[in-house]
């Protein structure tokens, strides 16, 4: 194994370096000088996702477990700046004094997180995959329940790693079945001795039911509003982006690599449970006043959305999943990051504190309709072209009826996010959220959010490039 | 090697764990019970792969070695989930799993 | 032939008046604008009468007969490919003659309403309105097809909704200017869709074409048949609808009372002399398509032309409203012209009753804008509308006594007046076509003869009544007029329409038939007699006669409550039975329907938040059974 | 650069010119200056448009213009007008520029009205002049959002209902569009070969029948929300109701149009078999519309609700003359279009500007206006007397070409349907001038309205733009019908 081989590891090992770094830093960081040690740990993870752009050579490693391509190396990439962003978001809040001790645990905690999603993204063996998956949910439980004097955030903490038990238990019985009729969990084994006895579905279906769980798929979602409620802001962020998008992103690879034989089966699991996910999702976002709470149930609708992508089983799907990712990141963060600033300056997460907030906070509340906006799919932000491009990769398959569903559902889904507009900018409040000036962090954060939602749609050069390295069955 | 106790059996054994791993999840109160129960599932898991491997593919290890990853990893969710607990324990004065649902709807 | 290209300034002048008028007209004072109206009028006038002349005397004869003259033509909008909509001028003996008399009237009118309406509030705009109607009438009656007479035909119809309404402070106006459009508009829709089945029938809008005996509206069979009559007589029934409404005959004539409520000398122009006669000049202008394609249709014109003249006649018996009883004498008058086309034959002295209508068209302008006018100035002296408050005015306004007995004479068809000649003559046609309308229409004579002389005995004879103020004589801006009209009135007669309008064009002989019109003659004078009887003096006659038949009189009193069932078509049904339903169920059912989505959406989300527990058990149970529910519903059911 | 795509970047120039003044009171001026320079390019685009075709160039499209933007998909930004474009987008910077001056004293967040009105019009624009269903959809939706905020913001009444429901039902018909695209999309290569959005090229190849059949309803449905289809219009009369008048305006005026825009260009022109196979549905629902529109009019209490009932009539008009699919119709229903835009929008800026001074919009509750305000009741008179279709104003025209052309139809359905539908020329005349009666003439009804202040220069500006265009239309429709009749004929062609 020489350098270059160990250089596909490239993403891997630069997160591993800068969790070493962080882990040694601790050891030497004084006592005062820990609250300025948010700052280094930005700056290192910038420098992180830098290095990530650089480019790399593709290939497999360790007989096939570790598989580096030009797709992975992008969704590793997009990953990256998603949680750039949400580093950026927390700034403020780590900065608590309750939080500044622990500082570094938040870093550590978040990066092998990550370094697990990249494993997982990665894989070419289920093991690996296996490793990856708990490697990045078992961390976030702890993240969860970061906050030690809430009950909600504990109360976070252990619905997530209850679930995420039960939801690999299932997932490890799928593969155990898949195994049992395979003999092997190499993807490439597996797709290459194609079984459709009714063993390998059994199979398929647990391990649908684990990444659905990952992913919050209806019925495997009710997790989801619960912990975004209580995890603190940025942790809430991170799952409903950089999980669930990490959670996508091997999904369909798993599902184009792995399974392209019994495509048949799982197109109609995945028409059931799409119509199933934006359905319900949107039902209950409908009700929500938490703005948390409202967001979680919008990111289960949205995770809906993300299976138009994946029924279609072409170059396009993969496309569109990668894209929207994209998109849904910048979105939901930009959404996320005023929750969390407005929660941070006083307090208030519930929709009907924002009431009259354009008048007071114009800036915020234009950005936060910028994310509604985009997160409904209204143009010109990229949210649009995102859905757009979506539904037409399944009506490219002929997938008329889901897409009408899809579509119809977005109308009660458009309703929601108006609530919230209505909300600052329509409702008057007796005492609304008074003026306040953000950091600094806060305004980058949002301003990449921004700059993303407004560009990325337009972007073609960017579609094409992730088409290029698309591929389908 | 063979002792003569069929494949069916093992699976038998692990099925019925596994059920009984889920119906402890599902009906018990104490959340370490309920940990519990999800180490049943996982052990129900290894018991698969084991048999499989065994019976099926005995040429290759992948069985085994998945079956060792999923031991070390159930310790390490255990911890974490435990300290969680301890906090419930402190936050709530209660681990029964009732009594956490202040979020809801 | 002779290049009438300037009769275009006929239309041109008027326009431009009424656009200097109404932009600028704020900014003018009152006199000049009235004077720019006049003199905007007076030039079209000289032209009208130069037309007349030059067409009549030599320019419009070919061959001995009165061609069809297309003076000015231009495309204004291309419809179909073969259909497309003209504006030009059309120069045949009727429109000529047309020209003739709304010029003669509409001038008359300007200079009578500079004296009448002075001091009026809006008198510019009074002025503006006269111009557009002139404009419009105009247009009208020189149309090279049907469709630009159908365009100036809405004209004249707003322009009547204006003056009418021109008091629009007075909530009596407003409405009976609301209701003469919607009426005639209800009329309209027939007219156009007359036009449509016409047009798509013949391909053409074109008058020369549509009345050309080789054309293809007279030629073609009909086409299909629908309940009983071809297409072609369908289309000129709906056709006529339309006439019938500008013309208020009935049961569309209901509007035109109510029109009364305009300035008097308006209702002299539009509702006497000009507007009204428009169904007339219709029916006239398409008189060879009715009489060889839509025969059937033609005798519809003549019942209905006989049945509002006798009905009309009834009801002014009993009206003491003197422009009321104008009205219903106009109604009837004009019926008489329908019916008189509705009994012609074509050419020569077959087209006798053609003949008759347009020569008793052109009279009646005369004296009815008389009558108009002199009871305007008799409303002008004591500021009342209604003849029980009259009597005795002769003393008073001796002008208007001479001219206003001038036109009652006229009207009621004294020898050697032109009501004569011409009553005489469709009554001549009618007596060879059909003797049951011919005896109608005898009987109309008689009572029209009775109410013209109630009408005029109630309001200069008797004894004076309490007025305000002495009652004066009008200036001479409005006895002028009523001078020039009396010499037309009595005058007119004389015309040899016999051989200048007919059916055909070409001249032809007739002679007054005195086995008719001395019946006649006497039928009048006994009218005039038993009014001399009833209203010369004061006496209980009338009131006596009235409560012997009680209930008829009660009901032509009402005007045979036909306005009643207007209201109740128009307020209970349509308003209340199908406008208030379709409101109702546009809020409750089609809107109700899509806020039940909303609710039910709403609903939903709210009966099943209780999936949402805060159980982790339950949750893991959600979990558990739907993985199992997917592997049962997979591998069982679907494979 | 192309002078098509200066509609769309002017409207965003001036929202920055907005952003940049320091005096909310400022962003009148700019946005007044940017509508003008609009409303210059536009006729600069109509008369280099009318040269153009003078010199012979028998294109379909003229002043085309491309450029890719995402190549894989074969999605364009491209543009080109027709004549039916050009009038469209003749009459939008008409309407948009009335609109500015027309809410020239708005009161509360000026800068952010303005730049919502300045968002609409580029997606009006933008939408008028693509040529690309992608961009086009694209612009669609981009000018229905702003409504939202616009009538949330600075509606009346109940305007967060009406707002909300407007959007949901345009956004649900926009939903049923998008799946009618991907329709046409992914038939538009039946032989194989590249998939493309562009419609002129989609019109060159036949769409599989049984796609049509599917698509063909979706995308006219889909249009025909915008457009007021029975029973689909439920969102107008609240929405117009609530809207603040500028919007109103440009909502019933322009906004609407969209819908019967697209009906044709889209809908009818790229799946003709299915459209001769389904109109008889659409003529019936149509044909409902136009009368019940109407008859919903009579008894409205409210000066806006009437004309919302009228625009439901009206555009249910311009649908059915589309659904004749002959060239004079076709050709009425475009005139109808901007006749009625023009009209409404002079309505519903009369509206406003009476209620600005009466405070109330309820007709019983006012009377003998004419006396206090004449200016304003005059053009009043003039708005109604060409929604009833009064020769000489601009609906006349429209109507019989809509009428007449209907009437070409030799079978017995059509023609009964254009029957019906000429009833409610009548009805429109009871409703228009009930409200004229009651509201401007009689007396007058209270001796405060001496207070008023007939119409002031801004609002006499935004008037007489539109008159003038109603006025010009009516007297001299050849100009206009010409255009039209010309570009319609591919369509026309089609469909046969």
């Amino acid at each position: 194994m020489s350098l270059d081989n160990f250089l596909m590891m490239r993403h891997e090992l630069v997160l591993t370096l800068a969790f070493l770094i962080i882990l040694v830093a601790e050891v030497f960081t004084g006592e005062k000088k820990k609250e300025k040690f948010r700052g280094f740990a930005v700056v290192l993870f910038a420098v992180v996702t830098a290095i990530g752009m650089l480019p790399a050579p593709e290939g497999t490693l360790f007989g096939g477990m570790y598989q580096a391509g030009r797709t992975t190396t992008l969704m590793k990439n997009i990953l990256n700046i998603g949680t750039l962003i949400v580093l950026i978001q927390s700034f403020t809040w780590l900065g608590r004094p309750e939080n500044r001790d622990r500082i570094h645990e938040y870093f550590m905690l978040l990066i092998s997180t990550l370094l697990g999603m990249y494993f997982m993204i990665s894989a070419g063996h289920f093991l690996m995959f296996y490793i990856g998956i708990e490697l990045a949910t078992i961390p976030l439980a702890a993240l969860a329940a970061f906050e030690r004097y809430k009950n909600r955030s504990a109360e976070a903490g252990i619905k997530l790693i209850l679930s995420s038990s039960l939801s690999s238990g299932i997932l490890l019985y799928g593969l155990s079945m898949i195994y049992g009729t395979v003999g092997s969990l190499y993807f490439a084994d597996i797709a290459a001795r194609p079984s459709t006895a009714a063993l390998t579905i059994l199979g398929f279906i647990f391990f649908f039911s684990g990444m659905g769980f990952k992913m919050s798929l209806v019925p495997f979602h009710l997790w989801t509003a619960d912990v975004y409620e209580g995890a603190p802001v940025s942790i809430a962020a991170y799952l409903s982006v950089i999980s669930k998008g990490a959670a996508a992103f091997i999904f369909i690879i798993i599902l184009y690599n792995v399974f392209p034989v019994i495509i048949d089966t799982w197109q109609k699991v995945i028409w059931v449970i799409a119509v199933m996910t934006i359905t319900i999702g949107n039902l209950f976002a409908l009700r929500q006043k938490n703005m948390k709470r409202f967001l979680a149930f919008s990111s289960i609708a949205q995770a809906g959305f993300f299976l138009l992508g994946f029924i279609g089983g072409s170059k396009l799907g993969m496309t569109t999943v990668i894209y929207y990712a994209l998109i849904y990141i910048f979105t939901n963060l930009a959404a996320f990051g005023i929750v969390s600033i407005i929660a941070e300056k006083t307090g208030k997460e519930s929709m009907d504190d924002y009431d009259g907030l354009y008048r007071t906070n114009p800036k915020l509340s234009l950005t936060m309709m910028l994310a509604m906006f985009s997160l409904a799919g209204i143009p010109p932000v990229a949210g649009f072209f995102g859905k757009f491009f979506l539904f037409a990769a399944a009506a490219e398959k002929g997938f008329y009826v889901l897409v009408a569903i899809a579509v119809l559902n977005t109308i009660v889904a458009l309703y929601y996010y108006l609530l919230v507009v209505k909300a600052m900018f329509i409702n008057k409040s007796e005492n609304p959220i008074t003026y306040f000036k953000s950091d600094f962090m806060s305004k980058l954060g949002l301003a990449i959010c921004i700059a993303g939602i407004v560009v990325t749609g337009f972007a073609s050069g960017l579609f094409e490039m992730i088409r290029n390295l698309s591929y389908g069955i | 090697m063979n002792s003569g106790i069929p494949l069916e059996y093992y699976l038998i054994v692990a099925t019925i764990m596994f059920f009984i791993g889920v119906y402890g999840f599902l009906t018990r109160r104490n959340l370490i019970t309920i940990l519990m129960s999800t180490e049943l599932i996982l052990n129900s898991v290894n018991i698969n792969f084991l048999a499989f491997n065994r019976f099926l593919f005995p040429g290759k290890l992948d069985g085994h070695f998945f079956g060792l990853f999923v031991i070390a990893v159930a310790a390490s969710e255990a911890a974490v989930a435990i300290a969680i607990i301890i906090n419930i324990y402190r936050r709530f004065t209660s681990i029964n799993v009732e009594n956490v649902n202040e979020l809801k709807y | 032939m002779a290049d009438f290209g300037y009769t275009v300034w006929i239309l041109i002048v008027p326009f431009v008046t009424f656009i200097v008028l109404g932009l600028f007209g704020m900014k003018l004072k009152a006199r000049i604008s009235g004077l720019t109206g006049t003199l905007g009028l007076a030039i079209v006038t000289v032209l009208s009468y130069a037309t007349a002349f030059r067409y009549f005397l030599g320019a419009g004869l070919a061959d001995g007969i009165y061609q069809k003259i297309i003076a000015f033509n231009s495309t204004w909008l291309t419809l179909t490919d073969r259909l497309h909509i003209d504006m030009g001028v059309l120069l045949d003996p009727i429109s000529v003659m047309m020209l003739v008399v709304i010029s003669t009237v509409s001038f008359m009118v300007h200079i009578y309403s500079l004296g009448y309406m002075k001091g009026e509030k809006g008198f510019e705009r009074y002025y503006s309105f006269l111009s557009l109607f002139t404009f419009s009438m105009m247009g009208l009656v020189v149309a090279t097809n049907i469709f630009q007479m159908y365009i100036f035909w809405e004209l004249v119809g707003i322009s009547s909704y204006l003056l009418i309404g021109f008091y629009y402070s007075r909530p009596s106006a407003v409405a009976a200017s609301k209701k003469a459009f919607i009426v005639t508009r209800f009329a309209d829709m027939g007219f156009l869709i007359g036009i449509l089945i016409l047009s798509f029938t013949t391909k053409t809008f074109d008058f020369v074409t549509l009345t050309d005996l080789n054309g293809p509206a007279i030629t073609s069979t009909g086409g299909a048949v629908f309940l009983g009559m071809s297409v072609m007589t369908w289309s000129m029934i709906l056709i006529f609808v339309g006439g019938a409404g500008k013309s208020a005959m009935f049961p569309l004539h209901i509007w035109l009372p109510d029109a009364m409520e305009g300035p008097t000398p308006v209702s002299a122009l539009i509702h006497a002399a000009t507007m009204v006669v428009a169904g007339v000049y219709l029916v006239a202008r398409m008189f060879p398509v009715y009489y060889f394609a839509a025969p059937e249709a033609l005798q519809i014109i003549a019942w209905v032309g006989a049945f509002s003249s006798l009905f009309a006649a009834v009801i002014a018996t009993t009206q003491t409203d003197i422009k009321r009883v104008l009205a219903y004498s106009t109604i009837s008058q004009i019926g008489y012209m329908i019916f008189s086309l509705g009994v012609s034959g074509y050419g020569g002295p077959e087209g006798l009753g053609f003949m008759a209508s347009n020569w008793h068209l052109f009279n009646h302008a005369m004296f009815k804008a008389l009558l108009f006018l002199g009871a305007g100035s008799v409303i002008h002296a004591v500021h009342s509308n209604y003849m029980t408050e009259m009597g005795g005015l002769r003393k008073h306004l001796p002008i208007t006594n001479i001219t206003f007995l001038i036109a009652c004479l006229t009207i009621a068809g004294l020898f050697p007046l032109s009501g004569f000649f011409s009553k005489d003559e469709i009554l001549t046609a009618a007596f060879h076509h059909d003797k049951v309308l011919f005896a109608i229409e005898y009987l109309v004579a008689g009572l029209t003869a009775f109410y013209m002389f109630r009408l005029y005995f109630s309001i200069f004879h008797g004894h004076d009544r309490q007025y305000d103020h002495t009652p004066h004589e009008s200036p001479a801006t409005m006895t002028v007029p009523l001078i020039i009209l009396a010499i037309g009135s009595v005058f007119s007669g004389l015309l040899p329409f016999n051989r200048l309008v007919t059916s055909d064009g070409a001249p032809f002989e007739s002679h007054i038939e005195w086995s008719v019109a001395g019946p006649s003659l006497i039928i009048a004078l006994t009218g005039i007699a038993i009014a001399w009887v009833m209203y010369r003096k004061e006496n209980t006659l009338p009131d006596r006669l009235a409560s012997t038949f009680k209930h008829s009189y009660k009901w032509a009193y009402n005007k045979f409550y036909i306005d009643e069932l207007y209201l109740f078509i128009t307020k209970k049904i349509i308003f209340r039975r199908i406008s208030q339903p379709v409101a109702w169920f546009d809020r409750h059912i089609v809107d109700g329907t899509m806020n039940g989505i909303a609710w039910v959406t709403q609903t939903v989300s709210n009966r099943i938040k209780g999936l949402q527990s805060g159980q982790l058990q339950q949750y893991g149970f959600v979990f558990v059974t739907g993985a199992v529910a997917l592997v049962l519903f997979f591998i069982y059911l679907i494979k | 650069m192309n002078i098509l795509s200066c509609l769309v970047i002017i409207p965003l120039l001036t929202i920055t010119g907005i952003l940049l003044v320091k005096d909310a009171r400022q962003a009148r001026v700019v946005s007044a200056i940017g509508m003008g320079i609009q409303l210059i390019t536009a006729f600069i685009i109509v008369f280099m448009y009318l040269s153009e075709r003078k010199a012979g160039n028998t294109d379909q499209m003229l002043l085309m213009s491309s450029y890719e933007w995402f190549r894989s998909l074969n999605i364009y930004y491209t543009v080109g007008v027709d004549g039916i474009s050009v009038a469209m987008i003749a009459l939008t910077s008409i309407v948009v520029s009335a609109g500015v001056f027309a809410s020239w004293e708005m009161e509360d967040l000026k800068k952010e009205f303005f730049i919502s009105l300045m968002l609409l019009a580029t997606g009006v624009f933008g939408f008028f002049i693509s040529l690309d269903l992608f961009t086009m959809f694209l612009f669609y939706e981009l000018a229905v959002i702003p409504m939202y905020i616009l009538i949330g913001i600075w509606g009346s009444g109940p305007k967060e209902y009406a707002a909300m429901k407007l959007t949901l039902m345009l956004m649900g018909g926009s939903a049923l569009l998008m799946i009618g695209l991907f329709g046409i999309y992914f038939n538009s290569a039946p032989d194989g070969g590249e998939l493309t959005f562009n419609i002129i090229e989609i019109s060159k190849i036949t769409i599989p029948i049984q796609a049509q059949r599917w698509f063909f309803p979706l995308t006219f449905v889909g249009f025909g929300v915008l457009g007021a289809l029975f029973p689909l219009h439920t969102w107008s009369p609240d929405g117009h109701s609530s809207a603040p008048t500028a919007v109103s305006m440009l909502h019933a005026g322009v906004l609407m149009k969209l819908g019967g825009y697209g009906c044709f260009r889209v809908a009818m022109f790229l799946m003709p078999e299915a459209a001769n196979e389904m109109a008889w549905i659409f003529i019936i629902l149509t044909t409902i519309s136009v009368v019940y529109g109407a008859f919903g009019a009579i008894v409205q209490k409210d000066l806006k609700y009437i004309n919302a009932y009228s625009s439901v009539s009206h555009c249910g008009l311009v649908l059915f003359a589309i659904l004749m699919m002959n060239r004079t119709a076709m050709t009425g229903a475009v005139i109808q279009m901007v006749s009625h835009g023009l009209m409404t929008a002079l309505f519903f800026a009369l509206i406003g500007m009476i209620y600005g001074r009466t405070h109330t919009r309820i007709i019983s509750e006012m009377g003998g206006l004419m006396k206090v305000i004449p200016f304003l009741g005059v053009a009043y008179v003039i708005a109604g007397l060409a929604s009833l279709g009064l020769p000489g104003l601009s609906g006349f025209v429209a109507e019989m070409n809509i009428f007449f052309g209907s009437f070409e139809h030799p079978d017995t359905f059509h023609r009964v349907a254009t029957i019906i539908a000429i009833t409610s020329i009548v009805i429109t005349a009871v409703y228009i001038l009930r409200v004229i009666a009651i509201l401007l003439l009689g007396p007058v009804r209270d001796p405060h309205y001496s207070e008023f202040n007939d119409a002031r220069w801004y609002e006499k500006l935004s008037i007489l733009a539109l008159l003038t265009g109603i006025v010009y239309i009516g007297m001299i429709p050849s100009g206009l019908s010409g255009i039209i009749r010309d570009s319609i004929m591919p369509i026309v062609e089609k469909l046969m």
